[in-house]
């Protein structure tokens, strides 16, 4: 199988393990990613804040180059890419006059046609049994609980993915990978995204909830699709530490970190070193358990 | 020989129970018209046939006009719906063959809207004075005559 | 592919209908319409760039019993008038097989080449080249080089004169018509048993050939069109006069598409647009 | 054809623009008139005599009279003809009042106008023909759909009056809703103690026919005429020889494998059932779905213990016919449940909200049911999961109701009552409680309504926030209410031991099959269409079928009742004549020219048109043709208009008349 990637700027930068671990895990589920060449900014959270029209054209210029390279599919696993590619793709459908105006300011016609999914969807296609034949570390005893954030699902009606409530795509993945996804109740809520840099109080405070309402039903690890929501979770830990004494810390791993280390794909590789959190411990922990057994 | 000053013919074809009750109100209000029109009432717009229009132009009008319920007022509940589709398709085919909306025209007048139908009734009456007889049909027309006479 | 010979043999043979509308070629090479009763008559059906004929308008000339099924060789332009009919109907589905080709365009007159300049109007916008409906499907469609669509330039330009031009235009073109109703007996949606031509009391349309009588018969005949003409282009083709009637019908076509959004003979369950309605249709034009 | 023009002055109203002599004489001399004249007042009694006096002078076939609007006097016009022995339907009105002498200033255009319209009816009147009223006999029996509050009050409303009625219900009980619920708002009276007498009455009313555990099968013919099929379901129980003794329910080995569906699956219920103490009929019906029985042939414990041997295993569903004159439909409404929704479904659940799947989150009738002194818990406000009493109670308004994204546009309507009538009722009951209630508006506008709402938040110290719910989750046995109380501008969190939502109200899922048996227009949602919003509320499009109650939109319990007696009024002006006279005006198919098409049929917003098979002598179909069924027809025309063929003639306004009125204008 081959598919474009679009990887936009946190996976060269924030989340460089996402990529790495992503590139790793389709390596060995045959998955050949063909970069969009030429890609630029997606315009995530900054263009929709200064004009409508910059918030379609920057995606726009995407699927082009996409349509241009013969790209029929393209993955974007950042959570924020994703949704500005969908929107885009869905304003350009339905509103004529957008897409008169993107398509004056890229100076070419064009068909958006490309489908874009997210990391969700890109496990989906390649399929739940091809991760189950690969799986070589059995990590039965790891209770994951999946944080799917707000940009996966929503909104539903552009988005038409899972469920905007209760959406279940990444624990069938967890599961396909042996581990166990547990039942919680904050999979969707906010975690302050964008107000990381301007109101970290309230990330900090949002972002607690969402690890405590995790560990109050027995999470070792919270597993996430999106660089905003790993980096809130995982990098504000340090300052929740010292601003809500006696916080229980939760390392946060990306959800193709977990499905490479079920791989049997070498941690270091995976990216799995370089979280603030480290998630080793619980991750050897659930392993050597297992092969105590 | 003065030339003499043209009046136009005009048909209306309007439904019983909105325009012919709103051109009574127009009457019982005394609201003055001109005096070209001549109404021919019909149960409903449904009922107007196209080539109520086309017959009406062989008979000698310069312009027809059409007049029924609004929508969602129809006394039969749909009927001016299915015409309005009727006629979103034979006003652009009689324009196609170089019969315009100066000839042929539209309205809904409610019974309550009077002063409404007086407004559209001169209205097109001045439209179609504008125009001047519809000399093309008749000359189709006269022809017709004489070569049933030869 | 299955060869189209080859399925016709099998219907006729195990008798699943009792007759094969399709085409033949007679002793002179002209394609022609033709009925295959017997397996034996199945070796004459053929098909080619010159099978032009809508021969869905022989399903409701030729009476189908109750139970009765036939089978038809047609193209896109074709099917979109059975579906029509039974969207009228004036069918039933289960009594016709369909045997639908993938069609690559025809040619206008039996005599032409196969080439650019010679393809029928209607396969120059035809945007449908492969069956809609069927029961099987035979022949291979080869690419072609889609000529320029002459008419829509024609339809353009008609479009950008004044009204009075375009009175002039068509008084001239209906002025030739001879009212001998080829253009109603060769189209598979006029299968009235009454034409309201023929209609006398009352006489809405002079029966004789005169300029009045030749544009209420042509106005009129273009208006059932609407919203359900599929476009095959026959009655201009049957047209002995050479009257440009598909520019009536086109158009009748055009408004409902831009309009309405819809297509006449595209699917059976689909509503028909005559005979429905919606409560936010257009109405701009109405004071 | 002899024909007779009178011009009426109308005093001066038309003589002062309108020189009405002239037009007597121009018209005098027009072909197929045998008679002109102009007199003062048409109308009048001696204006009437002239014109009676030259019907029979001169003997005319057919009157044109030059007035005032037809609207005014066309009644009084063929009043007079017929009197004198033509038919009321030769005669025509030439409109010289409002469409001339009113509108116009100049005497000559306007006389020669005058001239112009009287000449129009001439052209029309000669192609008239003598045409009788359709006289369509009256079978004074109702049917009525549902045995709800609305469908109780409309059967009791005709039998009361003295008509037949049968009274149909799909559930083994009549009742419905209102027999659900505790106590009703703004009175706070006991429901089932006002219902239940009303139940009795129709039981052992003379002149009801009740069928309960019955559906309607089929319906056919038209006002006045209806043959309607109804479907008895096999109860397994024989009616006529039980006596409600409940024997055998006590000894049903099954108890626990039905939910109940009188308290909204709060309790079970055993295989062989009456659903609620005070049903009517009491007579219990085996549900085959869980009975052993059926399942495995063995048990028969209810055969074995009914002293009257009235167990029936083998019982078949029967089917009865009655010609019935008009049809009430109240089939009733029910709750929309939050689950999750198949792909494409027109609602959408509340994941939001658990999608149902929370225990103590329940909806407003498992909230009567728990309220009721009948129910579950007696009246004991205990919450579904632990049966303890919650110190916490969320209310919540508006679940479903005008959310659009969740498919719904329209306000439920009762909600914002019932639940000011349930959080009053848990703070009666539970003292030390907190009841909270997140709502968008209140809509408390009925008689006394407002004052209740008060009441609750006033005296009885329920807090309404103004806000929308976001979130509820469990969390250590409490449900978490997320929520923003917009008007203090502040994010709520309350922990609450159990949670009422007022879900919306949707028709019940069998109501557009109703419609459709009935052959009326219902909406998207699938509440049934009445004819005019304003005017004929409780009318169909169908003449002599009238709704009640909540199957048209979201109603309560007064709204209901006064709905079903005006649909009793309306069957009952229908019975009160042997004959329903009609207008000869509708359509008529020629069958021998008739394509069919069925454009007509699509066209026709009263379903008058049917199907008619043409056979041979063989019995070889030869087609099928359109057929106007004129006791269903309300002559708009439309059919006539879209007929390709002109072989639908509209009565009245055949092609031909409008013709000679369009060709007479060559003239002017």
């Amino acid at each position: 199988m081959e598919i474009g990637y679009y990887p936009g700027c946190s996976l060269e930068g924030t989340a460089k393990e996402f990529d790495k671990s992503l590139k790793e895990v389709l390596k060995v589920l045959d998955v050949n990613l063909k970069e969009i060449e030429d890609w630029s900014c997606c315009g995530a959270s900054s263009a929709h804040s200064a004009g409508n029209t910059l918030a379609v054209a920057l995606p726009a210029r995407n699927l082009k180059l996409a349509d241009d390279q013969g790209l029929k599919e393209i993955v974007a696993p950042c959570a924020a890419c994703f949704n500005r590619l969908v929107t885009a793709k869905h304003e350009l459908k339905f509103d004529e006059s957008m897409r008169i105006k993107v398509e004056k300011l890229l100076e070419e016609k064009t068909s958006f046609n490309a489908d874009i999914y997210n990391i969700l969807q890109l496990f989906q296609k390649i399929g739940m049994e091809k991760i189950k034949e690969n799986v070589k570390i059995n990590l039965k005893n790891l209770k994951v609980a999946c944080y799917y954030g707000c940009l996966l699902v929503r909104p539903n009606d552009i988005i038409q993915f899972d469920d905007t409530e209760n959406p279940l795509s990444m624990e069938e993945i967890v599961m396909a990978s042996g581990a166990q996804p547990v039942n919680w109740n904050f999979k969707t809520e906010c975690c302050g995204a964008s107000l990381s840099i301007v109101h970290t109080g309230i990330v900090e405070k949002l972002s607690k909830q969402i690890m405590d309402n995790a560990i109050l039903h027995k999470a070792d690890i919270i597993a996430v699709a999106c660089p905003m929501c790993h980096s809130n979770l995982d990098m504000r830990q340090l300052n929740i530490k010292k601003d809500y004494p006696g916080h229980k810390e939760i390392p946060v791993v990306y959800i193709s970190e977990l499905v490479g280390l079920a791989l049997g794909i070498d941690p270091a590789k995976l990216g799995l070193n370089s979280h603030f959190i480290d998630p080793m411990k619980v991750l050897n922990s659930a392993i050597t358990e297992e092969a105590a057994i | 020989m003065a030339e003499e000053k043209f009046e136009p013919k005009v048909v209306a074809f309007v439904c019983n129970w909105c325009t012919y009750t709103g051109a009574d109100l127009a009457g019982t209000s005394r609201l003055k018209q001109e005096p070209n029109a001549r109404l021919i009432r019909v149960p409903c717009t449904g009922r107007i046939d196209p080539v109520f229009v086309i017959k009406a132009f062989e008979s000698g009008a310069d312009g027809v006009l059409i007049s029924g319920c609004h929508p969602g007022d129809c006394h039969y509940n749909t009927g001016n719906f299915h015409a309005r589709r009727r006629w979103t398709f034979f006003k652009e085919l009689l324009n196609f063959v170089g019969i315009d909306s100066t000839r042929l025209h539209f309205s809904w007048v409610s019974a309550s809207e009077g002063k409404k139908w007086v407004d559209v009734v001169n209205g097109v009456i001045d439209t179609v004075r504008e125009q001047g007889p519809f000399l093309k049909y008749k000359e189709i027309k006269e022809h017709d005559f004489q070569e049933i006479e030869n | 592919m299955p060869d189209l010979i080859e399925i016709a043999k099998g219907l006729l043979e195990s008798k699943e209908v009792s007759f094969i509308i399709g085409y033949t070629k007679d002793r002179f090479g002209r394609v022609k319409p033709y009925i295959a009763k017997s397996v034996e008559d199945a070796n004459n059906l053929m098909f080619d760039h010159h099978s032009i004929h809508n021969l869905a308008v022989y399903l409701t000339r030729l009476k189908i019993p109750e139970n009765g099924k036939v089978g038809i060789v047609a193209k896109s332009c074709d099917i979109k008038a059975i579906i029509a009919l039974i969207q009228e109907n004036q069918i039933k589905r289960e009594q016709v097989y369909i045997i639908g080709m993938n069609c690559s365009g025809v040619v206008t007159h039996s005599t032409d080449e196969w080439k650019k300049e010679n393809i029928q109007i209607k396969c120059k916008y035809c945007a449908d080249k492969s069956p809609m409906l069927y029961d099987a499907v035979a022949g291979t469609a080869e690419p072609f080089e889609q000529p320029d669509d002459t008419q829509a330039v024609l339809m353009q330009k008609l479009e950008a004169m004044s009204s009075a031009e375009r009175w002039d235009f068509w008084a001239k073109e209906f002025e030739k018509c001879i009212k001998c109703y080829a253009c109603r007996q060769v189209c598979p949606m006029c299968y009235c048993e009454q034409c309201i031509a023929e209609k006398n009391q009352p006489q809405w349309i002079t029966t004789s050939p005169t300029p009045a009588g030749n544009f209420s018969w042509n106005i009129i005949k273009a208006f059932h069109m609407a919203g359900r003409c599929v476009g095959c282009h026959e009655c201009e083709r049957a047209c002995p006069m050479g009257i440009p009637l598909t520019l009536l019908t086109r158009k009748m076509g055009m408004v409902a598409g831009k309009e309405f959004n819809y297509r006449h003979g595209m699917a059976i369950d689909q509503p028909t647009l005559v005979g429905s309605y919606n409560f936010n249709d257009n109405e701009d034009f109405i004071k | 054809m002899k024909i007779g023009v009178f011009v009426c002055y109308c005093g001066e109203n038309i003589g002062r623009t309108v020189d009405c002599a002239a037009v007597a004489k121009e018209l005098s001399a027009y072909p197929g008139v045998a008679h002109a004249e102009a007199y003062k007042y048409m109308c009048s009694d001696p204006g009437q005599n002239l014109i009676k006096q030259a019907i029979k002078e001169k003997n005319l076939d057919a009157v044109v009279v030059g007035s005032c609007s037809p609207h005014m006097h066309e009644k009084t016009f063929r009043k007079a003809c017929a009197s004198a022995g033509v038919n009321p339907y030769m005669v025509e009105i030439a409109n010289l009042r409002e469409h001339c002498s009113w509108i116009h200033d100049d005497i000559p255009s306007a006389t020669a106008k005058a001239i112009d319209l009287v000449r129009i009816a001439v052209e029309k009147v000669k192609y008239n023909e003598p045409l009788q009223t359709i006289q369509v006999p009256v079978t004074k029996r109702a049917l009525v759909i549902g045995g709800g509050i609305a469908g109780i009050q409309s059967a009791l409303d005709i039998a009361n009056a003295g008509f037949p009625v049968v009274l149909v219900e799909k559930e083994p009980s009549i009742g419905g809703h209102m027999s659900q619920l505790s106590e009703t708002f703004p009175t706070l009276d006991c429901s089932q103690c006002i219902l239940t007498p009303r139940m009795v009455e129709v039981y052992q009313h003379s002149n009801i026919t009740l069928l309960t555990y019955s559906e309607v099968e089929k319906v056919e013919g038209f006002i006045g005429n209806f043959k309607v099929t109804v479907r008895k379901k096999a109860r397994s129980v024989k009616d006529e020889v039980c006596t409600g003794c409940g024997l055998c329910v006590q000894n049903c080995p099954i108890k626990k494998k039905a939910q109940s569906e009188f308290d909204e699956s709060l309790t079970t219920r055993p295989a062989i059932y009456v659903p609620f103490p005070q049903a009517v009929p009491n007579i219990p019906v085996i549900d085959r779905s869980v009975c052993t029985y059926y399942k495995t042939g063995k048990c028969q414990m209810c055969k074995k213990v009914c002293g009257r041997e009235a167990i029936d295993f083998d019982q078949q569903d029967t089917f009865l016919t009655f010609d019935i004159g008009a049809i009430i439909a109240a089939t009733g409404y029910k709750l929309y449940k939050i689950d999750k929704k198949p792909e494409g479904h027109i609602y959408k659940g509340y994941g939001e909200y658990g999608y149902g799947e929370l225990k103590d989150v329940i909806d407003g009738l498992q909230f009567e049911r728990i309220a009721s002194a009948s129910g579950p818990t007696s009246g004991e406000i205990l919450r579904p999961s632990d049966k303890k009493e919650p110190k916490k109670v969320v209310f919540v308004q508006c679940v479903g109701s005008r959310d659009e994204s969740k498919g719904f546009s329209y306000c439920s309507k009762i909600c914002c009552m019932y639940t000011a009538k349930h959080a009053m009722l848990y703070k009666h009951k539970v003292h030390d409680g907190e009841a909270y209630v997140f709502y968008m508006d209140i809509r408390s506008n009925g008689k006394g309504y407002d004052e209740f709402v008060r009441r609750a938040i006033e005296e009885d110290g329920v807090k309404y926030i103004r806000g929308r719910v976001s979130k509820i989750y469990e969390e250590n046995g409490k449900y978490i209410v997320k929520g923003e109380d917009t008007i203090a501008g502040v994010r709520m969190e309350i922990d609450a031991d159990m949670v009422v939502l007022a879900t919306a109200m949707i028709p019940q899922p069998e109501n557009s099959k109703v419609a459709q048996l009935l052959g009326i227009p219902y909406d998207k949602h699938g509440f049934m269409q009445e004819v005019h919003p304003k005017l004929r509320p409780v009318e169909t499009s169908t003449g002599g079928i009238f709704l009640a109650g909540a199957c048209h939109s979201p109603r309560d319990i007064p709204e209901s009742v006064s709905m079903a007696s005006a649909a009793a009024a309306k069957a009952m002006v229908l019975f009160g004549s042997d004959i329903l006279e009609r207008e000869p005006v509708v359509a008529k198919v020629e069958a021998s020219t008739c394509a069919g098409c069925f454009y007509c049929q699509k066209v026709c917003a009263y379903s008058a048109i049917e199907r008619k098979e043409i056979r041979d002598r063989q019995g070889n179909l030869i087609k099928v043709v359109a057929y106007v069924n004129a006791g269903l027809c309300q002559g708009c025309g439309t059919c006539n208009a879209t007929c390709p063929s002109k072989s639908v003639e509209l009565i009245g306004f055949r092609d031909e008349q409008i013709f000679a009125e369009i060709q007479s204008l060559s003239g002017f």
